[in-house]
């Protein structure tokens, strides 16, 4: 994916010259190792600032609502189905995008090379298969590529984009040997109680900063339910219970559109992998209703559908 | 729900008919003893607020 | 707690399950007591917050019904 | 200069000591990170780390903490009066906060502790607290604490300092606090250093690399930077989650909100963020600061200008670089400082936005 | 350490509602200890949050005058959480009273000049309590000629009638009264916009005059033009800010603007100061 930088800067550069887009969103080269900042350029001579690595773990699709703009993007396969999802839900008009799509091999954890790292990282570098940390004591360590990658990169089947108007390479193979609900099966296989002392230990850090929410595509209402006063659902403190129902209900609201772009988990300062509650909605929506979400502008999602033959069994 | 860790009994769902007044009285007794045998509902209540 | 009795939360549509209380109401027919209704104006009108509230608000039960 | 020397078996029993009269509160590993917790009979706090991943300043100003309680039953004489919440302000000290944590403790009792109004909560826990830092010797690439008027060594704030040495620690007693504290925990060895303190403060020094600059924010005109026209390129990538305020140790916005449970009801006060579109929003529905370009320049402009205008007393940040290791989108505060610092409205018309 | 935070009990003594649309009403406060009544030592133009145990705090204007002992008035409208609740409360409701907080109207700079007084809406309620303060035997010779436009939308939604009438008679006060817009044949004051109106009636602006200025943002906005048309410069506009307060001691943080605290460096600016801050308000 290093080489994907030159094309970007290239592509970007083309469609401002040609007066196709207004603004291109990208990302630039982040003050940290393992931190790329989005960012936008205007202009032709600004492409230069653009570049992608295994660090734009960030979710493009955030930055497109609201705009009015006509704008090219760049896309990795989640980001293209929540444009796709931005789509349906009419949040952005398609005439108005240039999708630049990003056949992607994954984005690098930084917490997890962080932890695995012992010492201060002064630079973090990639080639196709491996990663390259240089310590700022001088010393260098060497990691698999696949063993650093996000938790959701590791299991994606979607690399490719599934909407673009072009690709920055080559598509790339999706991969087919991931056991993708692994986790939410450990979970579904406790009892009542055990789950919810899972979940109970596994919120049990949040500080309600809201940076998943915020981080999230999906989550473009412009009142959150959190932040209603009339009525208002929830407290606004630490209480436990109250940051539960926050973790359980915004999961609930991206039943059948969540892409697992790991954003939210990316996002999150104390590291709580909230895409456990997430992921178990999706999983459900794919083995209830055939549902994935974002593959597609011709289909309705699944929630927003009745078919006679959906699952009932659970109604007496 | 369940998932995340509320007892299976403690959510229901059915489709009566406005003239099933029968299945009405039927549907609210079973759920009535059900809940009956779960007790009674202690997680996930908010109590008072526990902060500093 | 041997006197307690199960507070369960219902939520029903306003033209089915609403309708069949109302007539099981009027036909004299006997129910446990443990429901507290709240009509709404059709099951589309549920939300999962619905659910979540009355369960923090100490209801040990609810039921959505159309 | 005349320190005290504590060796480990010296500082197990201090700490031991200490549990009787003092509650502790001190660094403790939890999952893959430190957090300032209570400490429990007989646990010692975890020297061995860089910096928290969120600041301790809960200790002083807990995230959520009750103000009043009342009752709402009218059948109580005191129904819909306010009641002084029952609180805990017995002594406490906080074991191996960083310098620049103690300095923002300062920093942020200029807004708690005026001349007009003192807030009661926030300046009892501070009384109650005993101050007991740890220079940092190993400071992140992220630290730029030597910029904001602080250092790895900076004693502002402090009761005690405390400095690694070898397998002990160094201590230098800096209030009666501290004194008090000291002979509590029997730390009484006192000794020459030959100057071995002032020496690691100067290698800690020269360890941060990462420097800002500061000295134009003051004579800059407000408008004019608040006009800027950086703000837009700034404010893209930020997704508008509170991360920064709540981890920063010197932001101190606070709501209240009241809370009812049957007919007990409380007030109680929780962090704030400057951040949420929420905080500044009229019941009318405007909102003074209604977009993310507005609040993201509102943050930096009240940490970099308003408070040092304000106040006089530098600028509202410590460099602890929480900030820009935990912003999921990487919005540097050192980059904005410097942008802000070598701002000039010469070639940018000042438009108020 | 006195908490600054805790509302002094007080009960509802009366309601009267303001307006023909009902969402504005006038609460009457009597403390209910009567040292609390002495602490409370406010002036024309100061605000206080009102305390509702359950519901929350609201920054709200005092509309009552320093020379009216006994009670505290506050005109409410109906609007968020607080407010509906405040408007379902009985007489003989207890509550909370907070203050008094945020600075005045520049009393002592005021001394020996002529004022006038442009309002809008409901935002009259510490400029009536200027008003009072300053007919009041004792204070009127301390003041020059005092001027006062007062608009609202129509006839029904003007606050403090009775007392507008009175003023309206005696003759060491112009009183301006304006209405948007009416199909009431009786009406005998002036119909139209407080802008023009201002410009038709208000006084030239010069040394010793001095204009306060409080209403809706709209009418601000087009007020200031006319304001510096008649002569007044912005040190001699005054204005009384709004913004989300929650504190109302200047420790929250959401009402800066700027350096300013709206709730406690301010709410009362003059237009010169607002000029030097960031409009976020």
């Amino acid at each position: 994916m290093i080489a994907y930088t030159d094309k970007v800067r290239q592509i970007a550069r083309r469609l401002l010259e040609e007066s196709r887009v207004e603004m291109v969103i990208g990302f630039r080269k982040g003050s940290q190792p393992m931190m790329n900042e989005p960012c936008f350029i205007r202009k032709a001579e600004d492409a230069d600032k653009l570049v992608w690595d295994g660090n734009c773990g960030i979710n493009l699709a955030n930055y497109l609502t609201g705009r009015n703009e006509k704008i090219a993007v760049f896309a990795k396969g989640c980001d293209s189905r929540n444009i796709v999802t931005h789509i349906i839900e009419n949040k952005v008009q398609r005439d108005k995008l240039v999708i630049v799509g990003v056949p992607c091999t994954g984005m690098i954890d930084k917490r997890l090379v962080a932890s695995r790292t012992e010492g201060e990282i002064e630079s973090v570098g990639e080639n196709a298969d491996k990663v390259v940390v240089k310590l700022s004591d001088g010393g260098s360590l060497e990691y698999d590529r696949r063993e650093v990658l996000q938790g959701n990169c590791a299991l994606c089947v979607h690399r490719n984009p599934v909407i673009y108007d072009e690709l920055v390479a080559d598509l790339v193979e999706e991969q087919t040997d991931v056991d993708r609900w692994a986790d939410v099966r450990e979970i579904e296989e406790m009892d009542t109680e055990q789950r919810r002392r899972f979940f109970e230990d596994l919120l049990a850090p949040c500080i309600r900063c809201y940076a998943c929410r915020n981080a999230c595509p999906l989550c473009y209402c412009p009142t959150c339910f959190v932040d209603e006063s009339k009525p208002q659902w929830l407290g606004k403190g630490q209480d436990q219970i109250d940051i539960q129902t926050f973790h359980f209900l915004r999961a609930f609201h991206c039943a059948g559109r969540c892409t697992d772009c790991g954003a939210c988990q990316r996002a999150c300062p104390v590291g709580i992998n909230m895409r456990l509650l997430t992921k178990k909605l999706e999983k459900d929506c794919f083995e209830m209703y055939r549902w994935e979400a974002g593959m597609t502008l011709d289909q309705r999602p699944a929630l927003d559908t009745y078919k006679p033959d959906d699952p009932q069994g659970f109604i007496k | 729900m369940e998932y995340m860790g509320v007892e299976p009994d403690r959510l229901h769902f059915s489709w009566i008919s406005s003239a099933e007044s029968t299945k009405f009285v039927e549907v609210v007794s079973e759920i009535t003893e059900k809940v009956k045998a779960l007790g009674p509902n202690t997680h996930y209540v908010k109590k008072e607020a526990k902060v500093a | 707690m041997t006197d307690w009795e199960p507070k369960i939360v219902s939520f029903l549509c306003n033209w089915c399950s609403y309708g069949a209380a109302d007539l099981a109401g009027v036909s004299r027919m006997e129910y446990p007591p443990n429901i507290r209704v709240v009509r709404i104006p059709c099951t589309g009108r549920m939300s999962p917050k619905f659910a979540l509230a009355a369960l923090r608000e100490g209801a040990d039960a609810v039921w959505v019904s159309g | 200069m005349k320190v005290i020397n504590i060796d480990q078996k010296k500082w197990t029993k201090g700490i031991e000591t200490l549990g009787g009269t003092y509650k502790l509160i001190g660094p403790v590993a939890e999952k893959d990170f430190h957090t300032f917790k209570t400490l429990g009979q007989g646990q010692l706090p975890d020297l061995s780390f860089t910096n928290t991943r969120l600041s301790p300043k809960d200790v002083v100003f807990p995230q959520s903490e009750d103000m009043f309680v009342y009752t709402l039953d009218p059948t109580e004489e005191d129904c819909n009066i306010l009641k002084e919440a029952p609180k805990d302000y017995s002594p406490r000290v906080i074991l191996g906060i960083r310098p620049c944590d103690a300095r923002a403790v300062q920093l942020v009792k200029l807004n708690f502790d005026t001349e007009q109004y003192k807030d009661p909560y926030w300046l009892r826990l501070f009384e109650a607290t005993t101050f007991v830092g740890l220079a940092c010797d190993e400071p992140c690439a992220t630290c730029f604490c030597t910029s904001t008027g602080c250092g790895p060594y900076g004693e502002e704030g402090l009761d005690i300092l405390l400095a690694k040495d070898g397998d002990g620690l160094r201590a230098k007693v800096l209030t009666s606090k501290g004194q008090e504290l000291a002979d509590a925990a029997g730390w009484t060895d006192t000794a020459d250093d030959g100057g071995a303190f002032d020496k690691a403060r100067q290698a800690a020094e020269a360890r941060i690399v990462s420097k800002v600059k500061t000295d134009r924010l003051g004579e800059l005109d407000t408008l004019a930077l608040h006009g800027a026209d950086f703000w837009e390129d700034v404010s893209f990538a930020c997704i508008n989650c509170g991360t920064c305020t709540y981890l920063c140790p010197t932001c101190w916005c606070f709501d209240i909100q009241d809370e009812v449970h049957g007919k007990k009801g409380k007030r109680m006060r929780n962090w704030d963020s400057c951040m949420f579109p929420i905080f500044t929003v009229h019941t009318t529905g405007h909102n003074p600061r209604g977009t993310k370009l507005q609040r993201v320049r509102q943050r930096f402009m009240h940490k970099l200008k308003y408070f040092l205008d304000k106040y006089d007393q530098g600028i509202m940040c410590v460099g602890c670089g929480r900030c820009v290791q935990q912003c999921p989108v990487n919005i540097d505060i050192r980059r904005v400082c410097d942008l802000m610092n070598s701002y000039s409205s010469e070639n940018a018309c000042a438009v108020q936005g | 350490m006195q908490n600054p935070y805790l509302p002094y009990p007080v009960r509802i003594d009366e309601i009267v509602v303001e307006t023909e649309d009902k969402n504005l009403k006038t609460f009457k406060l009597v403390f209910l200890n009567k040292e609390d009544e002495e602490k409370f030592n406010y002036k024309a133009g100061q605000f206080a949050e009102l305390s509702i145990a359950g519901k929350g705090e609201i920054p709200i204007g005092i509309a009552s005058s320093p020379v009216e002992k006994g009670f505290l008035k506050f005109t409410v409208n109906k609007a968020g959480v607080v407010t509906t609740h405040l408007h379902s409360m009985k007489v003989g409701d207890i509550m909370g009273v907070r203050g008094p907080l945020g600075n005045w109207y520049p009393w002592e700079m005021l001394e020996g000049k002529n004022i006038l007084i442009v309002g809008g809406g409901f935002a009259f309620t510490t400029l009536r309590s200027s008003i009072v303060y300053m007919l009041d035997p004792d204070n009127r010779p301390r003041f020059g000629n005092i001027d006062v436009v007062y608009g609202a939308r129509t006839p029904g939604m003007l606050l403090y009638k009775d007392e507008l009438i009175e003023w309206e008679k005696r003759d060491d006060i112009n009183v301006h009264i304006t209405v948007d817009a009416t199909d009431d044949p009786d009406w005998k004051y002036n119909v139209g916009f407080v802008p023009p109106i201002t410009e038709q009636k208000a006084p030239q602006g010069d040394e010793n005059t001095y204009a306060i200025v409080c209403g809706p943002p709209i009418m601000i906005k087009f007020t200031q033009p006319v304001l510096e048309k008649l002569g007044y410069d912005h040190e001699h506009i005054i204005m009384s800010l709004e913004n989300r307060m929650k504190c109302g001691i200047g420790m929250c943080g959401r009402c800066g603007i700027g350096k300013e605290l709206v709730c406690k460096d301010g709410p009362v600016f003059t237009l010169a100061d607002i000029n030097r801050t960031p409009r976020e308000y």
